[in-house]
């Protein structure tokens, strides 16, 4: 069984349902944070001796194998971040920020994904743009066209995965929409990179970023794709040791793509426990997430069907993450009475307030799944649920 | 009389074994809240730092303290239902008087999320506030 | 012994003496980390479960210990961030860029607090002054007092100890000279965290940073200092989610600090691994370290002494890391001959390229010292040193 | 005659069993190193990607490859000096038919830390550069 992979089953009886939000860790990953701390900790890339290279190597190695596993070309650049947030706050300002005139984003974006353009003075229809959405909640592909031809040459920054509601968008098809138009685009992949066999070569945007944490690797690190064809038009974000080549008082000299955006240590613990948690992903096979998924959702849409007052949000096609909400009866009930049954699941905005806004909701009851996710999870969830649901309707 | 009511309050959650038993015991006491009408929900009686929103209005009644108040979470209704079986009827000056640690073997925060849990204690701030002003 | 309480030396047996670089972990640094990926894993902040939350109580309590380590006061925020390099990326961006005309460093600043003003476009005369030493590599504090006196209102940047030369500067004195001129200042404490006993309610600048990473702590973690009197005057740097308080299309409303400057996942198994850094250091004991330290460098004095043609860099006062040549051997070929010899030191420029200009060197070979090091190490490392002069001299 | 030379390295090297020991064998090595004279130090025959200065140049002396170098490091000197014994009097089309890999078995990788190994990379492929140049 896959849960006995996962160190925390064993040590927990709940029924894990927030994945979306952070994934757990199997013992894979773990081992190697151990064996770095515990075998040859040092720091990287200032090496004179044994373990310097050796840590050296091992984070190298990291980054070859996240991407590749994204199907990234050996001449891209795939730099570390603190997570997708620090992504794309990177792009906006070594990239977009002078730029682009306009911003597009979809309306299913995450708040990581709207406030960094806000902290540069855009607004609605005032450099930042917003791609309607159809009734089941997909996008309105229509729209996006209308944007981008009255917004040539403009930055277009949108998630993969909704994380509130599961929609996936069809970023093949936006893309190319896109190229017509001449924009550059950034994806938020935080929700697909653990469920989708993504390949780079193929999609070709000019970012992608995805977080370990939700990969089933460790807080703290993430990983920003950036196509070779625009790696040299980034200018460096933070700055300090080990991204630079010379230094007077001067002036400074930065080393070559991908060490110019890493200044100062890194979360090399977590460099290294992130190739771990894709290797885990690759070995656990997309198909069989796949599979998996579908297969509880199947059940997840007929066991709603039976209790009364249910909204479920999304196109019937959602991906791992289902957003709900009960007639009468606030999210946040839900979420204390489902907790009180060992139940994790997540209440509230979801870090996307304006389509809640937009919805006419403060928020939804989301369950998201986990390559761990199983029948019993979901079986208990509703127990669980119509117990709660009875509870708070007296 | 606090005492002895956050006493009784103690006994009736103590006999649940499981907390979700406890919750039912406590949404059924929102329940049994003496609701604040709707034409008096103003903003100024939203309390802060809830999750859920939380209007609170206290009022003397012949030198003692009424409590009405109404949320849009039944468990919130619940647990103001407790702060207001506790404190309603009881004289401002003792109210003042009152140690509010003494509420902790209510064991309120170990049921309630540190989020609400602050929500909890600014309930109970703006029921020290009043009782502080009409005490003068 | 301590050694016994870190596993890197039960599983090695190397001479580390490059604890300046990164510290090893104790075990109790190890556990709590693990204990959060196998029992509670879970993100923070957003909770409305019981491991949500109790992640989000370990994260806040690691906050306040930590922010207590340093003798903050409640009243004072503590900023998580990547390290020190992030911190001082923060304070430049957040709040010296648009509101000051001069930057004033020492000579003795790691490129983390040289290249992220350069950034901004300053260098030297232009923005940004350095202030002169001594034969013995002090502080010329005269120099100072002269560069505050014409540049009133000035941001002073200032390393608490000095990573290539373990020089200490007397912060304090620094302190209070800056403020009759007006200035502000930030320390960067990365060699001093781990072993000063810091008071910030008495040290009183208005940013202090240092890094986990060389407290015993995990990687990829750093705190920020903020003086309670110009925390509101920093506007944030990185936004997404956790940092919100609303956010509608049109614009964002920020939480209050320390959450507003803390965007996205954070590295939560970091931040809970940092608290018990500090907790080790506070058991191991700030004197105790610091006789230890007395102790192994007046042997390092003496035994540099009875080797010719050796140039020790320093006041011999040095704290914790001392820097060294050998006549006509390149630091380099010596860190390869120890390496080889299982005793790890570092050889090169120590990020510190300009002042190694200034002293007309390219590098020195460093050791630095942690709580596990001990005369063993000491004479270790010496009998290496002197096989190494004898291969590379013929 | 390439292969012959790599071997006998091979063999030398082997015969320590401790890493320092071995490089006490290549720092010797490194003092019959033909030196390039000062005046000849062109920064254009600096080799990039070594933490080191190393300049190398060879030469062709009648239709085979003479080398010449010099280093700040007595290390890197010894393993030019390896570069020089292996390489030096052959003639160009020997070197570029000459398989890269085959020096592998020397190790050199494994005794030489990644930033070093990318300095000693960039040497054979100065080597080879000339080599090609020649050969036409
Ligand atoms: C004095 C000093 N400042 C800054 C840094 C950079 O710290 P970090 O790499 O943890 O960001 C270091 C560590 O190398 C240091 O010693
Ligand atoms: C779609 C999406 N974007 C961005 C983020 C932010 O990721 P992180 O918190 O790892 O920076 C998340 C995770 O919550 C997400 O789901």
């Amino acid at each position: 069984m896959i849960k006995d992979d996962f160190p925390y089953f064993r040590n927990n009886n709940i029924v894990y349902l927030d994945s979306a939000s952070t994934t757990q860790k199997p013992q894979i990953v773990l081992d190697s944070i151990m064996e770095y701390y515990t075998h040859y900790c040092s720091n990287t890339h200032r090496g004179s001796y044994n373990h310097g290279d050796k840590t050296t190597t091992k984070f190298e190695e990291s980054r070859n194998y996240i991407k590749e596993f994204i199907g990234g070309r050996p001449k891209d650049t795939l730099i570390f971040t603190k997570g997708v947030t620090e992504g794309i706050n990177l792009v906006a300002n070594s990239y977009v920020k002078n730029n682009f005139k306009s911003v597009i984003i979809s309306s299913l974006e995450h708040h990581s994904n709207i406030t960094p353009w806000h902290m540069q003075g855009r607004t609605l229809g005032n450099g930042l743009e917003v791609i309607g959405y159809n009734k089941d909640l997909t996008i309105d592909l229509n729209h996006l066209e209308d944007l981008l031809k009255k917004n040539r040459d403009s930055f277009l920054s949108i998630t993969h995965i909704s994380n509130a509601f599961g929609i996936l968008h069809p970023i093949k098809e936006i893309i190319d929409l896109s190229r017509k138009y001449n924009a550059k685009i950034l994806i938020d992949g935080a929700q697909a990179a653990n469920k989708l066999k993504l390949d780079m070569s193929w999609l070709q945007p000019d970012f992608y970023t995805f977080s370990a944490h939700k990969c089933y690797g460790p807080t703290g690190v993430g990983a920003l794709y950036v196509n070779s064809s625009i790696i040299n038009d980034l200018t460096p974000y933070q700055t300090g040791g080990a991204v630079i080549d010379r230094v007077s008082y001067k002036q400074s000299t930065y080393l070559p793509a991908p060490l110019k955006f890493e200044a100062g240590t890194q979360n090399i613990a977590g460099v290294i426990g992130f190739k771990k948690g894709v290797e885990y992903i690759k070995s656990v096979g997309f198909n069989n997430i796949k599979e998996n998924e579908k297969k509880l959702i199947k059940i997840i849409y007929s066991e709603f069907n039976k209790i009364d007052g249910v909204t479920v949000w999304g196109d019937t096609h959602n991906m791992g993450n289902i957003s709900f909400n009960v007639d009468g009866i606030t999210p946040i009930d839900l979420g204390i009475l489902l907790d009180k049954q060992k139940i994790a699941v997540r209440a509230g905005h979801h870090c996307a307030m304006p389509i809640m806004e937009s919805l006419g909701i403060d928020g939804t009851l989301r369950i998201s799944l986990g390559v761990y996710s199983n029948e019993s999870d979901i079986q208990l969830f509703f127990s669980g649920l119509i117990k709660a649901i009875k509870i708070l309707r007296g | 009389m606090i005492s002895e009511r956050i006493e009784k309050i103690r006994q009736d959650l103590e006999f649940f074994e499981e907390d979700i038993d406890k919750y039912e015991y406590i949404v059924d006491l929102g329940r049994r809240l003496n609701i604040l009408e709707d034409e008096l929900k103003d903003d100024s009686l939203l309390i802060h730092g809830c999750t859920s929103k939380v209007w609170l209005l206290p009022s003397l009644v012949d030198g003692k303290i009424i409590i009405k108040a109404d949320s849009n979470s039944v468990i919130v209704k619940g647990l103001v239902s407790i702060l207001v079986y506790i404190f309603s009827g009881i004289e401002p000056l003792d109210i003042i008087n009152f140690n509010v640690k003494d509420l902790e073997v209510l064991n309120l925060t170990e049921i309630i999320s540190p989020t609400r849990q602050n929500g909890l204690f600014h309930m109970i701030n703006r029921i020290l506030e009043y009782a502080a002003l009409w005490r003068l």
